[in-house]
Protein backbone atom coordinates (compact mmCIF):
# COMPACT_ATOMS: atom_id res chain seq x y z
CA UNK A 1 0.00 0.00 0.00
CA UNK A 2 2.59 2.61 0.54
CA UNK A 3 4.41 1.61 -2.56
CA UNK A 4 0.59 2.00 -4.65
CA UNK A 5 0.75 5.62 -2.13
CA UNK A 6 4.34 6.43 -3.82
CA UNK A 7 3.74 5.42 -6.85
CA UNK A 8 0.58 7.45 -6.70
CA UNK A 9 2.07 10.98 -5.53
CA UNK A 10 4.69 10.27 -8.82
CA UNK A 11 2.79 9.47 -10.98
CA UNK A 12 0.50 13.14 -9.93
CA UNK A 13 4.00 14.94 -10.02
CA UNK A 14 4.30 13.54 -13.42
CA UNK A 15 0.82 14.28 -15.00
CA UNK A 16 1.57 17.99 -13.37
CA UNK A 17 5.05 18.21 -14.77
CA UNK A 18 4.18 16.82 -18.37
CA UNK A 19 0.96 19.12 -19.03
CA UNK A 20 2.99 22.50 -17.95
CA UNK A 21 6.01 21.02 -19.67
CA UNK A 22 3.78 20.26 -22.92
CA UNK A 23 2.71 24.03 -22.82
CA UNK A 24 6.08 25.58 -22.40
CA UNK A 25 7.09 22.97 -25.50
CA UNK A 26 4.22 24.80 -27.61
CA UNK A 27 4.99 28.70 -26.44
CA UNK A 28 8.29 27.72 -27.37
CA UNK A 29 8.22 26.00 -30.64
CA UNK A 30 5.25 29.43 -31.58
CA UNK A 31 7.60 31.69 -30.12
CA UNK A 32 10.87 30.22 -32.61
CA UNK A 33 8.30 29.50 -35.34
CA UNK A 34 6.53 33.41 -35.46
CA UNK A 35 9.77 35.20 -34.60
CA UNK A 36 12.67 33.31 -35.97
CA UNK A 37 11.03 32.07 -39.71
CA UNK A 38 8.67 35.10 -39.71
CA UNK A 39 11.90 37.55 -39.66
CA UNK A 40 13.30 35.27 -42.18
CA UNK A 41 10.88 35.25 -44.08
CA UNK A 42 9.53 38.95 -44.02
CA UNK A 43 13.01 39.98 -45.06
CA UNK A 44 12.73 37.69 -48.11
CA UNK A 45 9.16 39.13 -49.16
CA UNK A 46 10.50 42.60 -48.51
CA UNK A 47 13.51 41.89 -50.85
CA UNK A 48 11.59 40.43 -53.62
CA UNK A 49 9.20 43.19 -53.44
CA UNK A 50 11.71 45.97 -53.76
CA UNK A 51 13.53 43.92 -56.50
CA UNK A 52 10.14 43.74 -58.17
CA UNK A 53 10.20 47.50 -58.15
CA UNK A 54 13.37 47.83 -59.35
CA UNK A 55 13.09 45.86 -62.12
CA UNK A 56 10.30 47.63 -63.73
CA UNK A 57 6.97 46.59 -61.88
CA UNK A 58 4.35 44.99 -63.37
CA UNK A 59 6.78 44.50 -66.35
CA UNK A 60 9.39 42.34 -64.45
CA UNK A 61 9.70 38.61 -64.76
CA UNK A 62 6.39 36.95 -64.17
CA UNK A 63 8.42 33.95 -61.80
CA UNK A 64 9.43 36.98 -59.84
CA UNK A 65 5.85 38.00 -59.04
CA UNK A 66 4.91 34.21 -58.34
CA UNK A 67 7.88 34.15 -56.12
CA UNK A 68 6.47 37.19 -54.33
CA UNK A 69 3.01 35.10 -54.38
CA UNK A 70 4.60 32.29 -52.85
CA UNK A 71 5.97 34.02 -49.95
CA UNK A 72 3.16 36.01 -49.04
CA UNK A 73 1.11 32.47 -48.78
CA UNK A 74 4.47 31.00 -46.74
CA UNK A 75 3.92 33.39 -44.18
CA UNK A 76 0.00 32.88 -44.23
CA UNK A 77 0.93 29.33 -43.72
CA UNK A 78 3.80 29.90 -40.89
CA UNK A 79 1.28 32.44 -38.96
CA UNK A 80 -1.46 29.30 -39.16
CA UNK A 81 1.00 26.91 -37.67
CA UNK A 82 1.82 29.01 -34.96
CA UNK A 83 -1.17 29.85 -34.46
CA UNK A 84 -2.53 25.90 -34.07
CA UNK A 85 0.45 25.64 -31.56
CA UNK A 86 -0.14 28.53 -29.55
CA UNK A 87 -2.96 30.92 -29.75
CA UNK A 88 -0.55 33.64 -29.54
CA UNK A 89 -3.44 35.95 -28.05
CA UNK A 90 -3.34 33.95 -24.79
CA UNK A 91 0.00 35.46 -24.58
CA UNK A 92 -0.17 38.81 -25.59
CA UNK A 93 -4.23 39.97 -24.77
CA UNK A 94 -4.98 37.06 -22.04
CA UNK A 95 -7.37 34.83 -21.73
CA UNK A 96 -10.38 36.84 -21.84
CA UNK A 97 -9.64 37.55 -25.88
CA UNK A 98 -8.17 34.30 -26.33
CA UNK A 99 -11.58 33.22 -25.64
CA UNK A 100 -13.43 35.85 -27.62
CA UNK A 101 -10.97 35.15 -30.50
CA UNK A 102 -11.19 31.58 -30.60
CA UNK A 103 -15.28 31.04 -30.14
CA UNK A 104 -15.54 33.49 -32.81
CA UNK A 105 -13.24 31.59 -35.60
CA UNK A 106 -15.08 28.47 -33.84
CA UNK A 107 -18.41 29.31 -34.83
CA UNK A 108 -17.83 30.22 -38.45
CA UNK A 109 -14.99 27.20 -38.71
CA UNK A 110 -17.70 24.76 -37.80
CA UNK A 111 -20.62 26.18 -38.28
CA UNK A 112 -21.47 25.87 -34.85
CA UNK A 113 -23.56 28.71 -32.57
CA UNK A 114 -21.66 29.57 -29.73
CA UNK A 115 -24.22 31.33 -27.49
CA UNK A 116 -21.63 32.87 -24.81
CA UNK A 117 -21.57 34.69 -21.59
CA UNK A 118 -18.12 36.56 -20.61
CA UNK A 119 -18.00 38.12 -17.42
CA UNK A 120 -14.59 38.91 -16.88
CA UNK A 121 -14.39 40.46 -13.24
CA UNK A 122 -11.13 40.14 -12.87
CA UNK A 123 -8.13 41.48 -15.38
CA UNK A 124 -5.31 39.72 -14.87
CA UNK A 125 -5.67 35.75 -15.04
CA UNK A 126 -2.84 33.77 -13.68
CA UNK A 127 -0.56 32.38 -16.89
CA UNK A 128 -1.27 28.43 -15.97
CA UNK A 129 -4.66 29.09 -15.18
CA UNK A 130 -5.47 30.84 -17.92
CA UNK A 131 -3.73 28.09 -20.24
CA UNK A 132 -5.59 25.52 -18.54
CA UNK A 133 -9.00 27.17 -18.78
CA UNK A 134 -8.28 27.72 -22.61
CA UNK A 135 -7.39 23.60 -23.44
CA UNK A 136 -10.60 22.93 -21.21
CA UNK A 137 -12.73 25.08 -23.20
CA UNK A 138 -11.18 23.67 -26.45
CA UNK A 139 -11.57 19.77 -25.63
CA UNK A 140 -15.19 20.47 -24.42
CA UNK A 141 -15.73 22.43 -27.86
CA UNK A 142 -14.33 19.89 -29.82
CA UNK A 143 -16.61 17.29 -27.64
CA UNK A 144 -19.62 19.16 -28.49
CA UNK A 145 -18.58 19.02 -32.55
CA UNK A 146 -17.41 15.76 -32.60
CA UNK A 147 -20.30 13.85 -30.57
CA UNK A 148 -23.00 15.79 -29.50
CA UNK A 149 -25.03 16.01 -32.82
CA UNK A 150 -26.05 19.84 -32.30
CA UNK A 151 -25.41 22.91 -34.15
CA UNK A 152 -25.59 25.14 -30.67
CA UNK A 153 -23.53 25.11 -27.57
CA UNK A 154 -23.70 27.19 -24.57
CA UNK A 155 -20.38 28.75 -22.87
CA UNK A 156 -20.36 30.29 -20.15
CA UNK A 157 -17.57 31.88 -18.27
CA UNK A 158 -17.27 34.09 -15.45
CA UNK A 159 -14.25 35.04 -12.72
CA UNK A 160 -14.30 37.27 -9.78
CA UNK A 161 -11.45 37.78 -7.19
CA UNK A 162 -11.05 34.27 -6.25
CA UNK A 163 -12.35 32.28 -8.82
CA UNK A 164 -12.62 30.92 -12.78
CA UNK A 165 -16.00 29.41 -12.87
CA UNK A 166 -16.64 27.81 -16.97
CA UNK A 167 -19.54 26.03 -18.10
CA UNK A 168 -19.81 24.49 -21.37
CA UNK A 169 -23.27 23.14 -21.84
CA UNK A 170 -25.03 20.91 -25.25
CA UNK A 171 -28.32 19.59 -25.86
CA UNK A 172 -27.52 17.17 -28.03
CA UNK A 173 -27.66 13.53 -27.72
CA UNK A 174 -25.40 12.83 -24.68
CA UNK A 175 -23.89 9.58 -23.37
CA UNK A 176 -24.27 7.51 -20.50
CA UNK A 177 -21.73 8.26 -18.14
CA UNK A 178 -21.02 4.57 -16.76
CA UNK A 179 -19.57 3.56 -20.06
CA UNK A 180 -17.18 6.63 -19.93
CA UNK A 181 -15.78 5.26 -16.62
CA UNK A 182 -13.01 3.17 -18.47
CA UNK A 183 -12.34 4.99 -21.48
CA UNK A 184 -8.79 5.45 -22.88
CA UNK A 185 -9.75 8.88 -24.55
CA UNK A 186 -7.55 11.81 -23.52
CA UNK A 187 -10.33 14.14 -23.17
CA UNK A 188 -12.55 13.74 -20.40
CA UNK A 189 -9.68 12.34 -18.25
CA UNK A 190 -7.42 15.28 -19.18
CA UNK A 191 -9.77 18.33 -18.40
CA UNK A 192 -10.72 16.52 -15.37
CA UNK A 193 -6.90 16.37 -14.40
CA UNK A 194 -5.66 19.77 -15.37
CA UNK A 195 -8.42 21.22 -13.23
CA UNK A 196 -7.92 18.99 -10.20
CA UNK A 197 -4.39 20.09 -10.83
CA UNK A 198 -5.04 23.33 -10.15
CA UNK A 199 -7.16 22.58 -6.62
CA UNK A 200 -10.58 22.79 -8.79
CA UNK A 201 -13.34 20.81 -9.01
CA UNK A 202 -14.27 19.14 -12.25
CA UNK A 203 -18.25 18.30 -12.80
CA UNK A 204 -19.49 16.26 -15.83
CA UNK A 205 -23.10 15.97 -16.36
CA UNK A 206 -24.83 13.70 -18.94
CA UNK A 207 -27.47 11.55 -20.20
CA UNK A 208 -28.63 10.11 -23.49
CA UNK A 209 -31.22 12.23 -25.25
CA UNK A 210 -30.51 15.24 -22.79
CA UNK A 211 -27.29 16.52 -23.53
CA UNK A 212 -24.10 17.41 -21.81
CA UNK A 213 -23.06 19.85 -19.25
CA UNK A 214 -19.10 20.63 -17.74
CA UNK A 215 -18.47 22.70 -15.38
CA UNK A 216 -15.04 23.90 -13.51
CA UNK A 217 -14.46 26.15 -10.84
CA UNK A 218 -10.76 26.99 -10.36
CA UNK A 219 -9.15 29.21 -7.50
CA UNK A 220 -7.15 31.91 -8.64
CA UNK A 221 -5.35 32.65 -5.78
CA UNK A 222 -2.21 31.63 -5.54
CA UNK A 223 -2.01 29.79 -2.14
CA UNK A 224 -3.87 27.09 -2.92
CA UNK A 225 -2.34 26.17 -6.73
CA UNK A 226 0.66 23.48 -5.56
CA UNK A 227 -0.63 20.56 -4.06
CA UNK B 1 19.64 3.21 -77.11
CA UNK B 2 18.71 7.16 -77.04
CA UNK B 3 20.19 9.04 -79.83
CA UNK B 4 23.14 11.78 -78.34
CA UNK B 5 21.14 15.01 -78.10
CA UNK B 6 17.86 13.23 -78.19
CA UNK B 7 15.93 14.50 -74.94
CA UNK B 8 15.47 12.35 -71.74
CA UNK B 9 12.05 10.92 -71.15
CA UNK B 10 11.06 12.10 -67.75
CA UNK B 11 8.19 11.55 -65.41
CA UNK B 12 7.68 13.82 -62.71
CA UNK B 13 6.15 12.72 -59.55
CA UNK B 14 5.58 15.01 -56.41
CA UNK B 15 2.46 15.17 -54.74
CA UNK B 16 3.21 19.32 -53.86
CA UNK B 17 1.67 20.94 -56.88
CA UNK B 18 3.97 24.27 -56.97
CA UNK B 19 7.23 22.23 -56.23
CA UNK B 20 6.41 19.96 -59.24
CA UNK B 21 5.40 22.97 -61.74
CA UNK B 22 8.81 24.86 -60.08
CA UNK B 23 10.79 21.67 -61.11
CA UNK B 24 8.90 21.19 -64.73
CA UNK B 25 9.85 24.16 -65.59
CA UNK B 26 14.12 24.31 -64.61
CA UNK B 27 13.31 20.97 -66.76
CA UNK B 28 11.77 22.53 -69.55
CA UNK B 29 14.12 25.06 -70.20
CA UNK B 30 17.41 23.39 -69.90
CA UNK B 31 16.50 21.89 -73.29
CA UNK B 32 17.69 18.57 -72.43
CA UNK B 33 14.32 17.08 -70.96
CA UNK B 34 11.13 15.94 -72.20
CA UNK B 35 8.62 15.62 -69.53
CA UNK B 36 6.47 12.62 -70.46
CA UNK B 37 4.07 13.11 -67.89
CA UNK B 38 3.36 14.18 -64.23
CA UNK B 39 2.04 12.55 -61.59
CA UNK B 40 1.11 13.66 -57.95
CA UNK B 41 0.45 10.13 -56.06
CA UNK B 42 1.63 6.93 -55.84
CA UNK B 43 -0.85 5.34 -58.31
CA UNK B 44 -0.48 7.80 -61.08
CA UNK B 45 3.50 7.33 -60.91
CA UNK B 46 3.15 3.37 -61.35
CA UNK B 47 0.46 4.28 -64.10
CA UNK B 48 2.47 6.67 -65.82
CA UNK B 49 5.49 4.67 -65.89
CA UNK B 50 4.06 1.84 -66.70
CA UNK B 51 2.05 3.06 -69.91
CA UNK B 52 4.92 5.89 -71.24
CA UNK B 53 8.20 3.82 -70.03
CA UNK B 54 10.27 6.89 -69.46
CA UNK B 55 13.86 6.47 -69.08
CA UNK B 56 14.22 8.34 -65.66
CA UNK B 57 11.53 8.81 -62.86
CA UNK B 58 11.92 12.01 -60.99
CA UNK B 59 10.86 11.14 -57.41
CA UNK B 60 9.32 12.90 -54.19
CA UNK B 61 10.29 11.22 -51.19
CA UNK B 62 7.39 11.58 -49.30
CA UNK B 63 4.02 10.95 -50.90
CA UNK B 64 0.74 9.46 -49.79
CA UNK B 65 -0.04 6.37 -49.48
CA UNK B 66 3.63 4.65 -50.07
CA UNK B 67 6.87 6.52 -49.43
CA UNK B 68 9.86 6.72 -51.73
CA UNK B 69 11.47 3.20 -50.78
CA UNK B 70 8.02 1.77 -50.74
CA UNK B 71 6.99 3.01 -54.35
CA UNK B 72 10.49 1.98 -55.76
CA UNK B 73 10.11 -1.53 -54.82
CA UNK B 74 6.49 -1.53 -57.16
CA UNK B 75 8.12 0.09 -59.35
CA UNK B 76 10.99 -1.54 -60.23
CA UNK B 77 8.91 -5.06 -59.87
CA UNK B 78 7.41 -3.99 -63.30
CA UNK B 79 9.60 -1.70 -65.00
CA UNK B 80 13.30 -3.23 -63.96
CA UNK B 81 15.00 -0.94 -66.38
CA UNK B 82 13.71 2.20 -65.06
CA UNK B 83 15.99 4.39 -63.53
CA UNK B 84 15.14 6.62 -60.31
CA UNK B 85 16.27 9.91 -59.19
CA UNK B 86 14.81 10.85 -55.67
CA UNK B 87 14.15 13.87 -54.81
CA UNK B 88 13.87 15.19 -50.81
CA UNK B 89 14.07 18.15 -48.54
CA UNK B 90 16.41 16.03 -45.92
CA UNK B 91 19.85 16.35 -46.21
CA UNK B 92 20.48 13.03 -44.04
CA UNK B 93 22.91 10.30 -45.42
CA UNK B 94 20.69 7.71 -44.02
CA UNK B 95 17.86 8.43 -46.26
CA UNK B 96 20.43 8.69 -49.04
CA UNK B 97 20.95 5.08 -48.51
CA UNK B 98 17.69 3.76 -48.14
CA UNK B 99 16.61 4.77 -51.58
CA UNK B 100 19.94 3.41 -53.33
CA UNK B 101 19.20 0.37 -51.02
CA UNK B 102 15.46 -0.18 -52.75
CA UNK B 103 17.17 0.53 -55.85
CA UNK B 104 17.03 4.23 -56.77
CA UNK B 105 20.12 5.38 -58.82
CA UNK B 106 20.40 9.26 -56.94
CA UNK B 107 19.37 11.24 -54.15
CA UNK B 108 18.82 14.90 -54.78
CA UNK B 109 17.94 18.08 -52.26
CA UNK B 110 15.31 19.95 -53.82
CA UNK B 111 16.53 23.29 -52.72
CA UNK B 112 19.45 22.40 -54.81
CA UNK B 113 17.83 20.60 -57.96
CA UNK B 114 18.23 23.83 -60.11
CA UNK B 115 21.81 23.28 -60.63
CA UNK B 116 21.79 19.42 -60.31
CA UNK B 117 18.91 18.55 -60.97
CA UNK B 118 19.48 17.92 -65.41
CA UNK B 119 23.03 16.71 -64.55
CA UNK B 120 21.09 13.86 -61.98
CA UNK B 121 19.34 12.72 -64.45
CA UNK B 122 21.53 12.64 -67.34
CA UNK B 123 23.79 10.49 -64.53
CA UNK B 124 21.35 7.98 -63.75
CA UNK B 125 20.08 7.72 -67.09
CA UNK B 126 23.68 6.23 -68.04
CA UNK B 127 23.05 3.96 -65.00
CA UNK B 128 25.40 5.56 -62.43
CA UNK B 129 24.86 6.69 -58.89
CA UNK B 130 24.11 10.10 -58.80
CA UNK B 131 23.87 11.72 -55.11
CA UNK B 132 24.35 15.51 -53.67
CA UNK B 133 27.38 16.77 -53.11
CA UNK B 134 25.55 18.42 -50.04
CA UNK B 135 25.07 14.89 -48.82
CA UNK B 136 27.98 13.18 -50.33
CA UNK B 137 30.18 15.43 -47.69
CA UNK B 138 28.16 14.13 -44.78
CA UNK B 139 29.64 10.29 -44.86
CA UNK C 1 -6.67 2.30 0.08
CA UNK C 2 -9.48 1.38 -2.23
CA UNK C 3 -9.72 5.26 -4.07
CA UNK C 4 -6.19 5.91 -3.75
CA UNK C 5 -5.51 2.27 -5.93
CA UNK C 6 -8.32 4.04 -8.19
CA UNK C 7 -6.62 7.16 -8.64
CA UNK C 8 -3.34 5.37 -8.91
CA UNK C 9 -4.83 3.51 -12.18
CA UNK C 10 -6.52 6.82 -13.47
CA UNK C 11 -3.06 8.80 -13.23
CA UNK C 12 -1.06 6.00 -14.42
CA UNK C 13 -3.54 6.04 -17.60
CA UNK C 14 -3.29 9.41 -18.28
CA UNK C 15 0.26 9.89 -18.09
CA UNK C 16 0.58 7.45 -20.91
CA UNK C 17 -1.92 9.08 -22.74
CA UNK C 18 -0.49 12.40 -22.24
CA UNK C 19 3.21 11.22 -23.34
CA UNK C 20 1.69 9.17 -26.67
CA UNK C 21 -0.31 12.15 -27.38
CA UNK C 22 2.49 14.61 -27.07
CA UNK C 23 4.45 12.51 -29.38
CA UNK C 24 1.57 12.35 -32.05
CA UNK C 25 1.46 16.08 -31.49
CA UNK C 26 5.06 16.53 -32.48
CA UNK C 27 5.02 14.14 -34.93
CA UNK C 28 2.34 15.19 -36.88
CA UNK C 29 3.42 19.04 -35.87
CA UNK C 30 7.00 18.15 -37.72
CA UNK C 31 5.50 16.58 -40.58
CA UNK C 32 3.35 19.88 -41.15
CA UNK C 33 6.45 21.89 -41.10
CA UNK C 34 8.57 19.91 -43.39
CA UNK C 35 5.85 18.96 -45.96
CA UNK C 36 3.64 22.25 -46.01
CA UNK C 37 6.25 25.02 -45.20
CA UNK C 38 9.13 23.16 -45.86
CA UNK C 39 7.44 22.67 -49.82
CA UNK C 40 6.66 25.89 -50.14
CA UNK C 41 10.01 27.00 -49.13
CA UNK C 42 11.67 24.69 -51.57
CA UNK C 43 9.33 25.79 -54.41
CA UNK C 44 9.97 29.45 -53.87
CA UNK C 45 13.77 29.03 -53.61
CA UNK C 46 13.34 27.00 -57.00
CA UNK C 47 11.71 29.61 -58.53
CA UNK C 48 13.87 32.28 -57.87
CA UNK C 49 16.98 30.13 -59.04
CA UNK C 50 15.02 29.80 -62.41
CA UNK C 51 15.03 33.14 -62.42
CA UNK C 52 18.04 33.88 -61.48
CA UNK C 53 19.27 31.51 -64.60
CA UNK C 54 17.17 33.65 -66.85
CA UNK C 55 18.24 36.61 -65.99
CA UNK C 56 22.07 36.02 -66.58
CA UNK C 57 23.13 34.50 -63.61
CA UNK C 58 26.08 36.30 -61.61
CA UNK C 59 25.13 39.21 -63.60
CA UNK C 60 21.58 39.49 -62.33
CA UNK C 61 20.63 42.03 -59.53
CA UNK C 62 22.59 41.47 -55.92
CA UNK C 63 18.61 41.71 -54.51
CA UNK C 64 18.05 38.22 -55.94
CA UNK C 65 21.24 36.59 -54.67
CA UNK C 66 20.53 37.59 -51.43
CA UNK C 67 17.03 36.75 -51.41
CA UNK C 68 17.84 33.21 -52.62
CA UNK C 69 20.35 32.99 -49.59
CA UNK C 70 18.14 33.76 -47.46
CA UNK C 71 16.08 31.17 -48.19
CA UNK C 72 18.65 28.99 -48.07
CA UNK C 73 19.26 30.19 -44.23
CA UNK C 74 15.49 29.88 -43.93
CA UNK C 75 15.11 26.15 -45.12
CA UNK C 76 17.87 25.38 -42.89
CA UNK C 77 16.03 27.35 -39.68
CA UNK C 78 12.72 25.37 -41.03
CA UNK C 79 15.15 21.91 -40.54
CA UNK C 80 16.64 22.56 -37.22
CA UNK C 81 13.37 23.39 -35.88
CA UNK C 82 11.23 20.60 -37.04
CA UNK C 83 14.06 17.95 -36.40
CA UNK C 84 13.90 19.67 -32.51
CA UNK C 85 10.62 18.74 -32.48
CA UNK C 86 10.76 15.47 -33.94
CA UNK C 87 13.74 13.91 -36.37
CA UNK C 88 11.80 12.38 -39.10
CA UNK C 89 14.50 9.74 -39.52
CA UNK C 90 12.76 8.44 -36.15
CA UNK C 91 9.35 8.16 -38.34
CA UNK C 92 10.86 7.51 -41.70
CA UNK C 93 13.53 5.08 -41.54
CA UNK C 94 13.66 3.96 -37.64
CA UNK C 95 15.22 3.79 -34.44
CA UNK C 96 18.73 2.99 -35.59
CA UNK C 97 19.15 5.53 -38.12
CA UNK C 98 17.44 8.42 -35.87
CA UNK C 99 20.38 7.43 -32.84
CA UNK C 100 23.11 7.52 -35.65
CA UNK C 101 22.06 11.00 -36.73
CA UNK C 102 21.21 12.30 -33.67
CA UNK C 103 24.66 10.78 -32.05
CA UNK C 104 26.29 12.40 -34.89
CA UNK C 105 24.98 15.65 -34.65
CA UNK C 106 24.95 15.63 -30.83
CA UNK C 107 28.86 15.14 -30.81
CA UNK C 108 29.84 18.10 -33.30
CA UNK C 109 27.58 21.12 -31.54
CA UNK C 110 28.07 19.88 -28.17
CA UNK C 111 31.57 19.41 -28.18
CA UNK C 112 30.93 16.19 -26.71
CA UNK C 113 33.02 12.78 -27.03
CA UNK C 114 30.15 10.42 -27.86
CA UNK C 115 31.43 6.56 -27.56
CA UNK C 116 28.65 4.86 -29.06
CA UNK C 117 27.94 0.61 -29.28
CA UNK C 118 24.94 0.49 -30.97
CA UNK C 119 23.79 -3.28 -32.02
CA UNK C 120 20.27 -3.97 -33.80
CA UNK C 121 20.38 -7.41 -34.25
CA UNK C 122 16.34 -7.00 -35.14
CA UNK C 123 15.52 -4.29 -37.93
CA UNK C 124 11.83 -3.48 -36.92
CA UNK C 125 11.50 -1.92 -33.23
CA UNK C 126 7.88 -1.06 -33.03
CA UNK C 127 7.65 2.66 -33.20
CA UNK C 128 5.94 3.45 -29.57
CA UNK C 129 8.93 1.81 -28.24
CA UNK C 130 11.65 3.18 -30.72
CA UNK C 131 10.13 6.97 -29.51
CA UNK C 132 10.17 6.51 -25.91
CA UNK C 133 13.88 4.78 -26.28
CA UNK C 134 14.58 7.78 -28.56
CA UNK C 135 13.70 10.60 -26.05
CA UNK C 136 14.77 8.42 -23.11
CA UNK C 137 18.75 8.78 -24.79
CA UNK C 138 17.91 12.30 -25.19
CA UNK C 139 17.03 13.50 -21.72
CA UNK C 140 20.11 10.97 -20.63
CA UNK C 141 23.00 13.32 -23.12
CA UNK C 142 21.03 16.34 -21.77
CA UNK C 143 22.09 15.21 -18.42
CA UNK C 144 25.32 14.54 -19.03
CA UNK C 145 25.76 17.96 -20.74
CA UNK C 146 24.51 19.65 -18.26
CA UNK C 147 25.35 18.03 -14.97
CA UNK C 148 27.84 15.82 -15.34
CA UNK C 149 30.99 18.49 -16.20
CA UNK C 150 32.99 15.63 -18.17
CA UNK C 151 33.87 15.55 -22.42
CA UNK C 152 32.93 12.55 -22.78
CA UNK C 153 29.77 9.67 -22.45
CA UNK C 154 29.28 6.20 -23.56
CA UNK C 155 26.33 5.13 -25.49
CA UNK C 156 25.69 1.31 -25.62
CA UNK C 157 22.50 0.70 -27.22
CA UNK C 158 21.78 -3.53 -28.21
CA UNK C 159 18.21 -5.28 -29.27
CA UNK C 160 17.82 -9.00 -29.89
CA UNK C 161 14.43 -10.59 -30.93
CA UNK C 162 12.93 -9.63 -27.36
CA UNK C 163 14.24 -7.02 -25.55
CA UNK C 164 15.68 -3.51 -26.19
CA UNK C 165 19.14 -2.65 -23.87
CA UNK C 166 20.43 0.79 -23.51
CA UNK C 167 22.75 2.27 -21.38
CA UNK C 168 23.98 5.78 -21.02
CA UNK C 169 27.32 6.00 -18.39
CA UNK C 170 29.55 9.24 -17.78
CA UNK C 171 32.13 8.84 -15.42
CA UNK C 172 31.39 12.85 -14.37
CA UNK C 173 30.79 14.45 -10.89
CA UNK C 174 27.98 11.96 -9.99
CA UNK C 175 25.12 12.72 -7.39
CA UNK C 176 23.73 11.69 -3.82
CA UNK C 177 20.73 9.86 -5.52
CA UNK C 178 18.36 10.34 -2.27
CA UNK C 179 18.68 13.98 -2.81
CA UNK C 180 16.90 13.73 -5.89
CA UNK C 181 13.55 11.29 -4.66
CA UNK C 182 11.61 14.67 -4.31
CA UNK C 183 12.86 16.42 -7.60
CA UNK C 184 10.44 18.26 -9.06
CA UNK C 185 12.33 18.17 -12.27
CA UNK C 186 10.89 16.10 -15.78
CA UNK C 187 13.93 14.49 -16.52
CA UNK C 188 14.94 11.40 -14.41
CA UNK C 189 11.28 10.78 -13.45
CA UNK C 190 10.06 11.34 -17.27
CA UNK C 191 12.69 8.68 -18.22
CA UNK C 192 11.70 6.01 -15.07
CA UNK C 193 8.05 6.51 -16.22
CA UNK C 194 8.58 5.96 -19.95
CA UNK C 195 10.31 2.87 -19.32
CA UNK C 196 7.86 1.50 -16.61
CA UNK C 197 4.68 2.08 -18.96
CA UNK C 198 6.14 0.06 -21.72
CA UNK C 199 6.52 -3.12 -18.93
CA UNK C 200 10.43 -2.16 -18.78
CA UNK C 201 13.08 -1.86 -16.26
CA UNK C 202 14.88 1.40 -15.38
CA UNK C 203 17.89 1.92 -13.42
CA UNK C 204 20.24 4.34 -12.32
CA UNK C 205 22.86 4.19 -10.54
CA UNK C 206 25.02 7.26 -9.41
CA UNK C 207 27.27 8.44 -6.62
CA UNK C 208 29.24 11.92 -6.03
CA UNK C 209 32.59 11.65 -7.54
CA UNK C 210 32.25 8.69 -9.26
CA UNK C 211 29.96 9.54 -12.54
CA UNK C 212 26.29 7.97 -13.42
CA UNK C 213 24.78 5.33 -15.43
CA UNK C 214 21.24 4.77 -16.31
CA UNK C 215 20.23 1.09 -17.93
CA UNK C 216 17.18 0.27 -19.29
CA UNK C 217 15.57 -2.90 -20.88
CA UNK C 218 12.07 -2.64 -22.72
CA UNK C 219 10.86 -5.95 -23.49
CA UNK C 220 10.04 -5.86 -27.50
CA UNK C 221 7.04 -8.70 -27.78
CA UNK C 222 3.65 -7.21 -28.35
CA UNK C 223 2.03 -9.36 -25.56
CA UNK C 224 3.68 -7.43 -22.54
CA UNK C 225 3.07 -4.07 -24.08
CA UNK C 226 -0.06 -3.02 -22.20
CA UNK C 227 -0.58 -2.82 -18.43
N1 LIG D 1 -20.71 16.73 -25.62
C1 LIG D 1 -20.81 15.42 -25.78
N2 LIG D 1 -21.92 14.88 -26.34
C2 LIG D 1 -22.06 13.55 -26.52
N3 LIG D 1 -21.13 12.65 -26.14
C3 LIG D 1 -20.00 13.10 -25.59
C4 LIG D 1 -19.77 14.49 -25.38
N4 LIG D 1 -18.56 14.62 -24.79
C5 LIG D 1 -18.06 13.39 -24.64
N5 LIG D 1 -18.90 12.46 -25.12
C6 LIG D 1 -18.71 11.00 -25.09
O1 LIG D 1 -17.66 10.70 -24.19
C7 LIG D 1 -16.63 10.01 -24.85
C8 LIG D 1 -15.27 10.37 -24.24
O2 LIG D 1 -14.95 11.70 -24.51
P1 LIG D 1 -13.42 12.08 -24.56
O3 LIG D 1 -13.32 13.53 -24.89
O4 LIG D 1 -12.78 11.63 -23.31
O5 LIG D 1 -12.84 11.21 -25.74
P2 LIG D 1 -13.03 11.38 -27.31
O6 LIG D 1 -13.61 12.73 -27.62
O7 LIG D 1 -13.76 10.18 -27.82
O8 LIG D 1 -11.55 11.31 -27.81
P3 LIG D 1 -10.41 12.40 -27.62
O9 LIG D 1 -9.33 11.73 -26.85
O10 LIG D 1 -10.02 12.77 -29.01
O11 LIG D 1 -11.02 13.58 -26.89
C9 LIG D 1 -16.78 10.33 -26.29
O12 LIG D 1 -16.24 9.35 -27.12
C10 LIG D 1 -18.29 10.45 -26.44
O13 LIG D 1 -18.86 9.17 -26.57
N1 LIG E 1 24.64 12.57 -15.59
C1 LIG E 1 24.50 13.28 -14.44
N2 LIG E 1 25.60 13.74 -13.78
C2 LIG E 1 25.47 14.45 -12.64
N3 LIG E 1 24.29 14.79 -12.09
C3 LIG E 1 23.17 14.37 -12.69
C4 LIG E 1 23.21 13.60 -13.90
N4 LIG E 1 21.94 13.33 -14.26
C5 LIG E 1 21.14 13.90 -13.36
N5 LIG E 1 21.87 14.52 -12.39
C6 LIG E 1 21.33 15.22 -11.19
O1 LIG E 1 19.99 14.83 -11.01
C7 LIG E 1 19.14 15.96 -11.03
C8 LIG E 1 17.81 15.60 -11.63
O2 LIG E 1 17.92 15.30 -13.00
P1 LIG E 1 16.67 15.52 -13.92
O3 LIG E 1 17.03 15.17 -15.31
O4 LIG E 1 15.52 14.80 -13.29
O5 LIG E 1 16.37 17.07 -13.77
P2 LIG E 1 17.18 18.29 -14.43
O6 LIG E 1 18.12 17.81 -15.47
O7 LIG E 1 17.73 19.11 -13.30
O8 LIG E 1 16.00 19.11 -15.09
P3 LIG E 1 15.19 18.70 -16.41
O9 LIG E 1 15.73 17.39 -16.90
O10 LIG E 1 13.76 18.63 -15.97
O11 LIG E 1 15.47 19.79 -17.33
C9 LIG E 1 19.91 17.02 -11.78
O12 LIG E 1 19.49 18.31 -11.41
C10 LIG E 1 21.33 16.72 -11.37
O13 LIG E 1 21.59 17.28 -10.10
K1 LIG F 1 10.10 15.30 -49.27
MG1 LIG G 1 -12.81 14.46 -26.87
MG1 LIG H 1 5.84 15.27 -51.02
MG1 LIG I 1 17.49 16.54 -16.98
Amino acid sequence: EQRIVESESRLRKLSSLLLSSQEAERRNLSRDLHDELGQQMTAISLDLQSLEKQEGGTRSNPLLRRAIEETEQLLKSLHEIATRVRPSVLDDLGLRDAVESFLSEYQDRKEMDVRSRLHFHRERIPSKIGENAFRILQEALANVVSHAQVGQVDVDIETDSEMLYMTVKDSGVGFELEEQKDSTRLGILGMRERVELLNGQFDLQSKPGEGTQIHVAIPLCEEGQSK
Amino acid sequence: MPLINSPIRVVLADDHEMVREALARILEESGKITIVAQASDGAQTLDAVCKLQPEVLVLDYSMPTWDAPQLIEKLLRESPDLRILVLTVHENIHYAVRVLESGAHGYIIKSAAVDELVAGIDTVRQGQIYISPRISQEV
